[in-house]
């Protein structure tokens, strides 16, 4: 399941609806990303995120999709939120649950990183210096980028 | 055709979005980055650093080379920097 | 933190106390280990966990002090549970919150490998041919050996 | 010495722990083992396969050559399948 929103998520109601009455379940790997307060060396006050409607929800649908395909996955969750986050906020939610371990640690993998490069969102940090818009980071082109060679050695 | 502008992009070209009719020797998006950036003023500032700057047709990601034809909807976009 | 507790926890409220009010904080990644309803072949009714009281505090500190050695972490947690579990339970916790994402995954990963191999926990399960203690899994040791070869990496 | 048994290891023993003077000869874990095994009975079922068997002394991970004292905390138990 994927949901694009502004208002904040529960994190404890979210993965137990994932997993309740799922008994085919071993193991359930979330991971959730939250707005800090440095980033590099300037201090954040709050950020703004934009987004593309209907774009995103697309790009959310395709990369959750490649992760049924590539792993044996009971369930997977994506929520991602836009809109104004202070620090300490909770941006986004991806888990992956499955019978076996690693199959949810690396489907959930794939799905932060993919969403870190695919999914269209931008972050507008209040730093001291003025509204700034974060540069996308090279080392998420690799992280996306490993995943091709992953594959290609299974 | 439809553009979508989104973070700096917009800013620089000073709006969100705008229809226009697809103008006369634009087959790519290639040819339609050209087109806009000839436009002057913020379309020219937003597109200057065309490496800096990504396109999704009909809301999938594309390269450069991708077509473009009427009625698509065409987005420009600095790189993604959710989650 | 460790735990090690014959009752559940409540894993939305222990993800929200790891985090509370540590803004440094980038990212949260977790896994739950539940109790599958099928293993291998056999139904599984229920299991009992038996554990090396003292050891397995020792076990997990020594597992949780490894991994804040190794990456940069705001926290880590472990809870493991022993006692009679039914099928969808929730056995074990592990999670770790770092600055940054990769570590935060690679941190979580190392604290389930390595209790899998390390803590003093035994499962007997219930099964139509009666109780049968868990063999364990050639994968487990793979899953621990890899980190050595990481840190070999690095 | 304090002896304590866990899982399968328990069951085919017997007993969940018991306290016994360090044996005359017994230096290391796998002499303790031997020892233990030539007891007969439970004992001898419970270490007839022996690489199924894994040791702690004072609540750590150790193999077959780590040296017992009097006095030691030593557990033996199947491989562990918790998580």
């Amino acid at each position: 399941m994927i949901r694009v929103q502004e208002e904040d998520f529960d994190l404890g109601a979210e993965l137990k609806a994932m997993s309740a009455g799922k008994t085919s379940i071993g193991g359930l790997c979330s991971f959730v990303g939250l707005v800090r307060d440095m980033a590099g060396d300037a201090e954040i006050g709050a950020m703004t995120l934009e987004h593309y409607p209907g774009m995103t929800e697309k790009a959310l649908e395709e990369i959750e999709t490649e992760a049924h395909a590539r792993w044996p996955l009971d369930a997977t969750l994506i929520i991602h939120r836009y809109g104004r986050l202070e620090p300490g906020d909770q941006i986004v939610l991806v888990a992956a649950a499955s019978a076996h371990r690693e199959a949810a640690f690396e489907a959930c993998h794939y799905l932060i990183d993919f969403l870190k490069t695919r999914a269209p969102f931008w972050k507008l940090e209040d730093t001291a210096d003025g509204a700034k818009w974060v540069d996308a980071r090279a080392s998420d082109d690799a992280a996306t980028a490993r995943w091709a060679v992953k594959s290609g050695e299974e | 055709m439809k553009l979508l502008y989104f973070a700096w992009v917009r800013e620089r070209v000073g709006g969100a979005s705008e229809d226009i009719p697809r103008p006369d020797g634009v087959a790519t998006v290639g040819d339609l980055v050209a087109w806009l950036a000839a436009r002057g003023d913020g379309y020219a500032e937003a597109f200057e650093e065309s490496s800096m700057v990504r396109a999704a047709v009909n809301q999938e990601h594309v390269d450069l080379s991708h077509p473009v034809a009427d009625g698509d909807e065409v987005a420009f976009f600095p790189p993604v920097t959710g989650g």
